[in-house]
């Protein structure tokens, strides 16, 4: 049932006849209607990616971030609505302080994952607020070894081998499926995402990638990908997709 | 990452600067209208409130405490490429020589090192500060990073405005770093006293080290000249400051980077002719 | 008459003085754990208010805390860590870590410096760090150690323990340092008497051990059990 | 005028994911007069033209020093940007005091950005209704950042926002990789002509608009009237001599302004 025009998606206090809240399911667009973010976790860490259309020649290349560091062990990539997501990335990084400085350890990524959650979920509360238009993959990397979670506009978190949000999601989802996860790399990892985000670009509109990581290779510590392995990974991704479009 | 105030908190931090935090979350109803704010400027450097709160009357609280587990000096030369500092080991309970392997100089970041002597819980406490700064830093990942001088006007504030509040940090710091081609090296007292030198001593080192300094030391040395200095420093201050033992760390600013060494001792000599006999031609007059 | 009133007077002053731990405890980490021990004496002034204190307090499953300085804080600062800790043991899902234990002690030592005497040994046993000591002396100051000793009796024994400890010792050996110790602090210190208590964590958990006062090891000079007369 | 029940607060979603609220808050922007930035190696130059409400009052000013190291030009609701210009002096203030040093324009601009999304967020609150260009210099290099009410933040090497924008904008886009070899004279040159193309009537003077400067040597320095007067003679005299093709060539760009300007990115849009 559609909730236009019946007075019942107007607010995220309003519950419809049939009990959804529309304006939840509204903010889940405004990331469902925009660039491509993937997450992947690999046998020896987690890889971030994001398609970030140019809107400007002018911008300077890497502007406009939607890869974040929460703390040395942790991070996130955002998806949606930038604005709305650097708020979440806040209020994440003061969790991982918070944490850090009351129990003097780091903090735990289900932990922070359900920290992040429930402050995203704090938004579908309120008639006075609005949910964030924007999900967050969160990737960390804690005793228990690497871990990836996405938090989404509703406050719901998982946690997942590999997952994506954004325009191009249902397509990247099937191609990631079809990875075997535990076997790969970080650095394969980087690959594979380059190749998922040339494959659901609309190739209309010049884009950047933004790729960040947290695995054995970074000292366990979240970081952009190294910019020579993001150029490698975007030359051999074109090339890919190149051929395959030259076979079809 | 947090886009906060330059300060920690108006409580904590520098404190009596920086207003409210830059993005408030708060989800209570709207807030009630209220009469604006004078717009002077004069807000972010009013009193903070709870700081006179117990001064209700009656005796003024004293919160000045006694330090409990201390370390004594940390002493810090530059050189011609660089900045050496040093300390020993020592966390004393009083006169007793408690806890014989605590690091009391620490990196806080790819410049800087810093050295405390003093309450060492309050050590702790100034690290935990900087380490949030240094991982503010780390997450924002700009290329911005705090340079040895900033960290240096930082603890100036911080201790100047604990003093402020009646409840200092016991401390007395050296900070020291590399910074646009030259060594950086300062000290803060535990009142925000602060100033920077070519070689500096804390605490009962400036008693004993810093003469030693002033004849032998000139800034365009060698590191291995640096190194003999703060050996033959450290060594009289072992001989002569009671609270202070023969293990030592010693930790290095250059243009490539900083590292702190290992603990180590030194070399004494008790082999004057005199300490072996020293009542040889008068007995019972020493 | 006067002079009674005035004995009475001073007794009464002396009851009315805290309840405090003058005391020794120790805690010395092992090959796969950690021992704790105490004595078992609480005094108000001279007088001893118990002779058979637990000064060994859990703060959670795998993790314990010997208490020194006054009785009514550091029972109340425990009882607090123990409240934190199943709050964190909740979210968290698993085992708790002794250092964040610890931490939680020297949050409530450290800020609040000036209401509290106390001084404390946190110590215990986790699957990712192993057997883990802190020392937590007044002030708020946290130190990991291989052993810890605090309390008045403790000033005796710092010969002792730093001839007699030694890495990688077993259980049985290490919980024998801690009670010969111990026993020595109680032979010269007398706010440290009683009996001997000690806990051992390990992987396979907690083991308490219980040394009654007149099994405590003896000493020069005094008189071991084989002397004692016969209680009627 | 389009209206739906959608558009009225800033805490509504609209059915595609939307909130009008924003995108109205930017089209706030376009109503005021237009302001360029734009950068070389060593240097950021702000222009923009400035409106009086009457031919008896003094123009509305729109360029502001935020700091030594640092300012801002805006378009858009100037009371609105007045304030966040008021908050990002006391930041740099306050940074001074603890660090003896000049906040990092990045960090700031971050700051204001986190600061206007929280009022798209507060059924209480509206976005600002301002764009603002900041311009500042500290260790990392000179640097121009364009903010936008939706709490978006840009970094770029040249832009242009206000009325008639797209015209300036068209003209960057077409010299901005020159720029790093410019001088800093050539660099105003320039962003005198992008401006020119945004001018809707009369003619670019040294009275109707402002240029500020700031880089690794100059502290912030706004130039007006009298002090702008020789740039924007020089500018004259080279569009009107021999290279006078760019000239006509902005012209056009100038009227095809008002078609391109949809293309905007929507707040949501990476």
């Amino acid at each position: 049932m559609s909730g236009i025009g019946t007075g019942y998606d107007l607010s995220v206090s309003t519950f419809s006849p049939d009990g959804r809240v529309f304006q939840t399911e509204y903010a889940q667009k405004a990331v469902d209607n925009s660039g491509t973010v993937v997450g992947l976790r690999c046998k020896d860490g987690v890889v971030l990616g994001c398609e970030k259309t140019i809107i400007s020649k002018m911008l300077v290349e890497g502007s406009n971030r939607r890869t974040y560091a929460v703390d040395r062990h942790a991070g996130m990539a955002v998806g949606g609505v930038a604005a709305d997501g650097r708020q979440i990335v806040n209020r994440a990084s003061s969790e991982a302080q918070q944490y850090k400085s009351f129990y003097g350890d780091i903090i735990p990524g289900h932990v922070l994952a359900e920290r992040t959650a429930s402050y995203v979920h704090l938004f579908n509360l309120y008639w006075y607020l609005r949910p964030c238009g924007s999900a967050a993959l969160i990737a960390v990397y804690d005793r228990d070894g690497p871990q990836l979670y996405l938090v989404e506009p509703s406050g719901t978190g998982h946690r997942f081998f590999g997952t994506a949000v954004g325009k191009g999601r249902t397509a990247a989802k099937n191609e990631i499926e079809k990875l075997k996860l535990e076997e790969l790399t970080c650095r394969q990892g980087v690959l594979e995402i380059a190749k998922i985000l040339h494959n659901v670009h609309d190739e209309e509109k010049p884009f950047e990638m933004e790729l960040a990581w947290i695995c054995d290779e970074s000292n366990r510590e979240f970081q952009r990908v190294p910019a020579d392995m993001v150029t490698e990974a975007n030359t051999k991704a074109k090339a890919a997709k190149d051929d395959s479009d030259m076979e079809d | 990452m947090l886009a906060r105030p330059t300060s920690h908190s108006s409580a904590l931090g520098p404190g009596c600067a920086g207003p409210s935090l830059a993005n408030p979350v708060s989800f209570d109803a709207p807030p009630k209208h209220q009469a604006q704010q004078p717009t002077s400027g004069a807000a972010p450097f009013m009193v903070e409130p709870s700081a006179l709160a117990h001064q209700g009357g009656g005796e003024p609280t004293k919160r000045t405490q006694v330090p409990y587990v201390t370390g004594t000096s940390v002493l810090g030369v530059t050189y011609k490429d660089g900045v050496l500092i040093a300390s020993d080991t020592l966390g004393s309970y009083g006169s007793t020589k408690r806890y014989k392997s605590v690091a009391r100089l620490k990196k806080v970041n790819a410049s800087t090192i810093i050295g405390a002597g003093g309450e060492l819980s309050d050590f702790q406490y100034i690290m935990t500060l900087l380490d949030e700064l240094t991982t503010d830093d780390y997450c924002m990942d700009d290329g911005v990073v705090l340079s040895p001088r900033e960290i240096y006007n930082y603890m100036t504030r911080v201790m100047y405005n604990r003093r402020n509040k009646m409840d200092p940090l016991w401390n007395s710091l050296v900070i020291c770093g590399f910074q646009d081609g030259k060594p950086f090296l300062g000290t803060v007292g535990m009142i925000g006293t602060h100033y920077t030198d070519e070689h500096v001593a804390t605490g009962f080192g400036n008693m004993l080290a810093r003469p030693l300094f002033r004849e032998r030391h000139h800034p365009d040395m060698s590191e291995a000249e640096a190194t003999k200095l703060l050996h033959d420093a450290l060594r009289v201050c072992y001989y002569r400051d009671k609270n202070s033992i023969n293990k030592f760390q010693m930790a290095k600013a250059t243009a490539e980077g900083v590292t702190i060494s290992e603990p180590f001792s030194l070399e004494t000599n008790w082999e004057y002719k005199h300490f072996r006999d020293p009542t040889l031609n008068a007995v019972g007059a020493w | 008459m006067a002079h009674l009133r005035q004995h009475a007077d001073e007794f009464e002053a002396e009851l009315k003085q805290a309840v405090s731990l003058g005391t020794t405890i120790m805690a010395a980490s092992f090959d796969g754990g950690v021992v704790l021990g105490a004595d078992s004496r609480t005094s108000t002034g001279n007088y001893v208010a118990n002779r058979v204190t637990d000064k060994l307090t859990p703060l959670c499953e795998n993790v314990y805390v010997c208490r020194s300085g006054s009785a009514a804080d550091t029972q109340n600062m425990a009882a607090y860590v123990q409240y934190y800790l199943q709050q964190h043991r909740m979210e968290l899902d698993r085992e708790v870590s002794v250092s964040v234990a610890a931490n939680l002690a020297k949050q409530l030592v450290y800020n609040n410096k000036n209401m509290l005497q106390a001084g404390l040994i946190v110590a215990g046993f986790d699957k990712k760090e192993g057997g883990s000591v802190f020392a937590l002396p007044l002030g708020g100051t946290l130190l990991q150690v291989p052993f810890a000793i605090g309390g008045s009796g403790s000033a005796y024994i710092y010969g002792f323990c730093d001839k007699f400890w030694r890495p990688n010792m077993s259980a049985e050996e290490a919980k024998k340092f801690v009670v010969q110790a111990v026993s020595h602090a109680m032979a010269r210190d007398g706010s440290s008497g009683g009996c001997i208590r000690t806990v051992v964590i390990t992987k396979d958990g907690v083991r308490r051990d219980f040394v009654p006062g007149s099994n405590v090891p003896q000493h020069y000079g005094e008189l071991g059990a084989q002397y004692a007369t016969a209680m009627a | 005028m389009f209206r739906n029940q959608y558009d009225t607060d800033v805490v509504t979603w609209s059915p595609q994911g939307r909130i009008h609220q924003i995108e109205y808050a930017m089209e706030a922007v376009k109503q005021g007069s237009a302001s360029v930035g734009l950068k070389n190696k060593t240097h950021v130059v702000l222009a923009t033209l400035k409106r009086a409400p009457s031919e008896l009052s003094a123009y509305q000013r729109k360029v502001f020093k935020v700091d030594d190291h640092m300012g801002v030009a805006m378009s858009g609701l100037t009371s609105d940007g007045r304030s966040l210009c008021r908050y990002m002096r006391n930041e740099c203030l306050n940074h001074r005091y603890v660090y003896e040093s000049p906040m990092p324009t990045t960090r700031l601009v971050r700051q204001i950005a986190d600061k206007a999304q929280v009022n798209t967020q507060r059924s209480w609150k509206r976005p600002y209704g301002v764009g603002l260009l900041t311009a500042g210099s500290d260790k990392t290099g000179p640097k121009l950042f364009y903010n936008c009410p939706s709490g978006n933040f840009y970094e770029y090497r040249a832009m242009a926002i206000g009325a008639r924008s797209q015209a300036a904008k068209t003209y960057l886009e077409r010299h901005f990789e020159a720029f790093d070899g410019c001088t800093v004279d050539e660099l105003i040159r320039h962003a005198l002509r992008a401006l020119s193309a945004s001018v809707t009537d009369g003619e670019l003077t040294a009275a109707n608009c402002t240029v500020a400067l700031v880089g690794s040597d100059t502290p912030f320095v706004i130039l007006e009237d009298d002090d702008l007067e020789p740039h924007v003679a020089a500018f004259k005299d080279q569009d009107d001599g021999a290279d006078g093709g760019d000239a006509g060539e902005m012209a056009v760009d100038g009227q095809a302004a008002g078609a391109g300007e949809a293309d905007d990115a929507a707040p949501m849009d990476t």
